[in-house]
């Protein structure tokens, strides 16, 4: 019989104690983000799909075309082609596909580039109904960052 | 609390689907009931089944460092860890002694934060919504940890071989203390006395899927589903690995092997986790964090073996090179398969309800278990 | 009022809007409340923090398909849903809401009112196997056998309030609790009841939460083990009227206990009696409803069953016997 | 340490008396196509993860399971490999201990991959079960004596073993 009563009691006073705990916590601020109106402050180091970076001055994409992170990405990404420059020495860009469908984020090919051509982006929101959306022209894409530049 | 068998005349076959709330993921459980009581219970695998053992085999050693984390997304930094050590061992790479602290410090933020996502679906499947939301808001801090440092919250990418590719700076350890006080702060109160405590709890998980220590040797459990039955059994101490023999943590052993026990060493172990983590951090020396390996890595011929202590249990990869660019064969022993290949037997005879708390105290995650 | 028409048809339109405006507005108190339990915000996208999101709902569920699966019983499948509103609709005639605010005096109006509450859990057993559903049958099975094994307790302590007030009429009932706190069911003073009218006064409140399948004992519509129990079948109108079914019972318990226990319209000083003390006493105790849901994790089916038989109704036998010597010796 | 060293010892004579019963089988017939060694080589548990390896012939799989099972080992994991050149499946059993810490028995066997058929140990560990459906599933390497040798991971029609080296998806 002691079992009976004890749960009982025992029982009785835990569930008060939980009612205590939420009713407290009913009475405290508001935890979450109210996310349209409230956007989150991204990290330094936050990974978005890779972009190109282009020296300051020209404008111009540093991708030599070397094609390390086309062999480093895991999953085959990254399609980019390129031709001999004009002046004769190295080769220029001329097309830098990346399927972000496909893409884990995994930053090999960041890390793989020597020549500080590629980093991650900060877009985090990218919504779409159908996958070519996702199938994205980084040259297009820093000629647009370029325009809106001063 | 296995009751006695029923009789079998009118029983019908209940699908607990691949699409049901109470299985976190796509695992099918074929039940045979006749009417509460379950008289034969036949998991179905493969709904998220992938092959990663083949795709390892198809890329070299690094492109297949994004894959491990896509098996337990829980606990990924547990199975980088993992794979790093296989192919350290296999191709004998030096870790230096800053990248190995940084190391065990992230990969314990990731445990806590597994067990405490564990604990918040728990509670879901018994019925408790609010206790969900305690735990996802202290989670949302070691997450905001680690996306400071490895840049992903979820699925990371964060160890190379032979050290980590991102340093941690001042703010990440000082956050991390002060997330260390915060829950520290909390355990007693949001986990214990509102959830641990509570007869309905209590009642909900007590002698509930007892599983004897024999049974958890021949199906080769591991993990807080084998420390509840009684097993001193942590890879972390078993078979220790990186610098956690300096490190000085117990491991929590319960012996009822009922649904409370694996509850109450996972909640345990987020204290130990804790107090790893502190010290850790006090030991943090300075130095480079990679050591200095070859872009493609060919590791001579010959197989080796490494085990890691996951959230679940000790994943172990077996890794079999031939000298070439990409491994020949790497067998992913993971550690829910195992806890799972039990369950058919346990949960004979049990209702419903209890089969579900049982499931959940198993603590599955669906793609950890097909690959 | 003079003509019992006017009269029926008055009381008529306004009891279909307090229960239609209780159904919709307590779905947004208990989206809110339990949003601020768990420290968020709840609903506050649609009109000013979410007050049109009950009429939002009204209409998305109005706008649906009935989908009526085959292999179900077409006309119990249809029939379900209507039931389940009934017997809490019918039961709102006979409450008297104030001193003369009550449609129906009737002389037996509790027992009325426990009558309809047993047809209720008809009304889920027959929703729950004319939808042919597994998880349903199952749901239907355990709505039954809880209903069961709380409405026995819940009469129990009625027989109590019936001692003391010495009727059963909830009017008299009311009406004997006037005259401030200490006349009040749960702290009455002369009779020395204040000694196990709390124990009372628990054992209904458990008992009209476990009645309307609330958690911690929502065992019928069990969301992680029965996916939606025998709603699960049901689609747009027809698991719109069982969640108006399930709100209009808990404002009917709620007002039970307010009517048998707090002293119905009473003002605890006795300063201004009227309905809105009905109503603050009424929504104090659906507040308390919601608090308990969203703290609790649920029990099982045999547990549930145990606590009732072996300490529900002992308790509530033993407080009749005592409430029974109280009355006949002081 | 020297829990491990007394198992160490006494698993090195178990599985002595194993090899000599198989050395004279093979004296008899050498012309055994697949030439199955038997052996049992200690290894260095830093380089390899794994104490002791153990070749063995199929047929001697479950004697020394068996032997294992006495000494409370469990059955960690069952990995099948493919050697395309030397027509051979490989099916590596892995035994660890969980009184003895840093010890692993590795038992490996090869059969000829025309006719692949290993003996089962469901008996003995009911973990062998799932890992021995998986690594049919993947390979196709038959077990006998198993209760349901089905698919465990790829859905029942698929009539194709995806880790043989010559599937190309």
């Amino acid at each position: 019989m002691s079992g009976y009563w004890r749960d009982i009691f025992a029982g009785a006073k835990s569930l008060v104690i939980g009612l205590s705990i939420t009713g407290r916590e009913f009475f405290r601020p508001v935890v979450t983000e109210h996310y349209p109106y409230e956007t989150p402050t991204l990290p330094a180091r936050f990974r978005g799909h890779i972009e190109l970076i282009a020296n300051e001055e020209s404008g111009e994409p540093n991708c030599v075309v070397c094609g390390m992170c086309q062999r480093a990405c895991p999953s085959g990404c990254i399609a980019l082609s390129g031709e001999k420059a004009p002046s004769g020495k190295g080769k220029v860009l001329t097309s830098y596909m990346l399927d972000f469908t496909t893409c884990s984020l995994c930053g090999s090919c960041v890390e793989s580039c020597n020549f500080n051509a590629l980093r991650f982006s900060r877009e985090y929101n990218r919504v779409a109904f159908d996958k070519s959306v996702f199938q994205l022209d980084l040259i297009a894409r820093l000629k647009e960052q370029n325009q809106c530049k001063p | 609390m296995n009751l006695p068998r029923q009789r079998y005349e009118e029983t019908f076959v209940l699908n607990l689907g691949p699409q049901h709330p109470a299985t976190h993921g796509v695992l099918r459980i074929k039940v045979t009931m006749d009417g509460e009581y379950v008289i034969k219970a036949e998991p179905v695998l493969g709904y998220i089944h992938r092959m990663h053992e083949k795709i390892a085999e198809q890329g070299n050693f690094a492109q297949f460092m994004p894959y491990t984390a896509r098996m337990d997304y829980l606990h990924a930094l547990a199975f980088n860890h993992g794979y790093c050590l296989v192919v350290e061992r296999a191709a004998g790479i030096e870790v230096p002694e800053r990248a190995e602290y940084i190391r065990v410090i992230t990969v314990e933020l990731n445990r806590i934060a597994s067990h405490l996502l564990w604990w918040a679906a728990f509670l879901l499947d018994l019925g408790g919504f609010t206790p969900l939301l305690y735990a996802f808001d202290d989670r949302e801090q070691i997450l905001d940890l680690l996306e400071r440092t490895t840049g992903s919250r979820l699925t990371y990418c964060y160890f190379r071989f032979g050290g980590v590719c991102n340093d941690i700076d001042d703010e990440f350890i000082s956050g991390t203390r002060t997330f260390i006080d915060r829950l520290r702060k909390r355990l007693p109160v949001m986990y214990h006395s509102l959830v641990t405590g509570n007869i309905i709890l209590i009642k909900r998980i007590k002698d509930i899927g007892i599983i004897s220590t024999e049974q958890c040797r021949r199906y080769g459990a591991s993990g807080p589903v084998a420390r509840g039955s009684g097993i001193d059994f942590d890879v972390r101490k078993h078979e220790p690995y990186s610098i956690y023999p300096e490190l000085d943590f117990d491991i929590p052993v319960y012996n009822e092997g009922d649904s409370m026990a694996r509850y109450m060493v996972r909640m345990d172990e987020i204290e130990q986790s804790l107090r790893i983590i502190e010290q850790a951090l006090d030991k943090l020396p300075d130095g480079p964090i990679m050591a200095k390996v070859p872009k493609n890595l060919r590791p001579e011929a010959g197989t080796c073996y490494a085990a890691v202590e996951t959230a679940r249990g000790s994943l172990g990869h077996r890794l079999l090179c031939n000298g070439d660019r990409n491994p020949y064969r790497l067998k992913l022993r993971s550690p829910t398969f195992s806890n799972l290949s039990l369950f058919a037997e346990v949960a004979e005879g049990m209702m419903i309800a209890d089969v579900l708390a049982f499931l959940g105290s198993l603590d599955l995650v669906i793609p950890e278990i097909d690959r | 009022m003079a003509n019992p028409i006017v009269h029926a048809l008055v009381y008529l339109i306004g009891l279909m809007t307090f229960a239609g405006l209780n159904a919709a507005y307590l779905v947004w108190c208990e989206r809110k409340g339990a949003a601020r339990i768990q420290r968020r915000t709840g609903p506050c996208e649609v009109g000013w923090a979410g007050l049109l999101q009950p009429l939002a709902d009204g209409l998305k569920l109005m706008t649906k398909q009935l989908l009526v699966p085959d292999g179900v019983d077409a006309a119990l499948f249809r029939l379900a849903p209507v039931l389940a509103m009934l017997p809490g609709m019918v039961a709102l005639a006979v409450i008297p809401f104030s001193a003369h605010l009550q449609a129906l005096d009737m002389e037996l109006s509790a027992l009325f009112i426990f009558a309809f509450a047993s047809l209720a859990m008809l009304c889920v057993l027959l929703g729950g196997w004319a939808s042919g559903n597994k998880f349903a049958i199952i749901s239907s099975a355990r709505a039954v056998s809880q209903n069961l094994a709380y409405e026995i307790p819940m009469l129990l302590t009625l027989i109590t309030i019936a001692l003391i007030s010495g009727s059963l009429n909830l009017r008299e009932i009311a009406l004997d609790q006037q005259g401030g706190l200490f006349h009040w069911n749960l702290f009455r003073l002369e009779g020395w009841h204040i000694l196990t009218m709390w124990i009372a006064f628990i054992i209904f409140f458990i008992c009209s939460i476990a009645e309307t399948n609330r958690a911690p004992f929502d065992l019928a519509e069990a969301e992680s083990e029965l996916v939606a129990g025998y709603m699960t079948e049901y689609s747009s109108m027809g698991y719109g009227l069982f969640m108006m079914a399930e709100y209009i019972n808990i404002v009917v318990g709620a007002c039970l206990t307010t009517i048998l226990f707090l002293g119905g319209w009473g003002c605890p000083f006795d300063v201004a009696p009227g309905w809105w003390w009905f109503g603050l006493k009424m929504y104090a105790l659906i507040f308390t409803i919601i608090w308990v849901r969203w703290t609790y994790p649920r029990t099982q089916i045999y547990r549930l069953l145990n606590l009732s038989w072996k300490v529900m109704i002992p308790f509530s036998l033993i407080n009749l016997l005592i409430t029974a010597g109280l009355v006949k010796f002081l | 340490m020297e829990a491990t060293n007394k198992l160490h010892t006494t698993l090195l004579t178990l599985f002595g008396s194993l090899n000599e019963g198989a050395e004279d089988a093979t004296a008899q017939n050498d012309n055994d196509a697949t030439e199955a060694r038997v052996a049992t080589i200690p290894l260095d548990y830093s380089r390899s993860g794994a104490n002791l390896e153990q070749h063995c012939r199929p047929e001697q799989l479950r004697t020394a399971a068996e032997l294992l099972n006495t000494q409370h080992f469990l059955l960690e994991s069952i990995t099948g490999v493919d050697w395309p050149e030397k027509n051979q499946f490989e099916v590596l059993y892995d035994f660890i201990h969980y009184a003895v810490p840093q010890y692993r028995v590795l038992l490996r066997c090869t059969v000829s991959r025309d006719e692949a058929i290993v003996p089962s140990l469901c008996s003995i560990f009911s973990a062998a079960d799932w890992h021995e459906r998986e690594v049919y599933d993947l390979f196709g390497i038959l077990f006998d004596g198993h209760p349901n040798l089905i698919r465990i991971l790829l859905p029942e029609d698929a009539d194709f073993y995806p880790l043989r080296k010559d599937y190309m998806p």
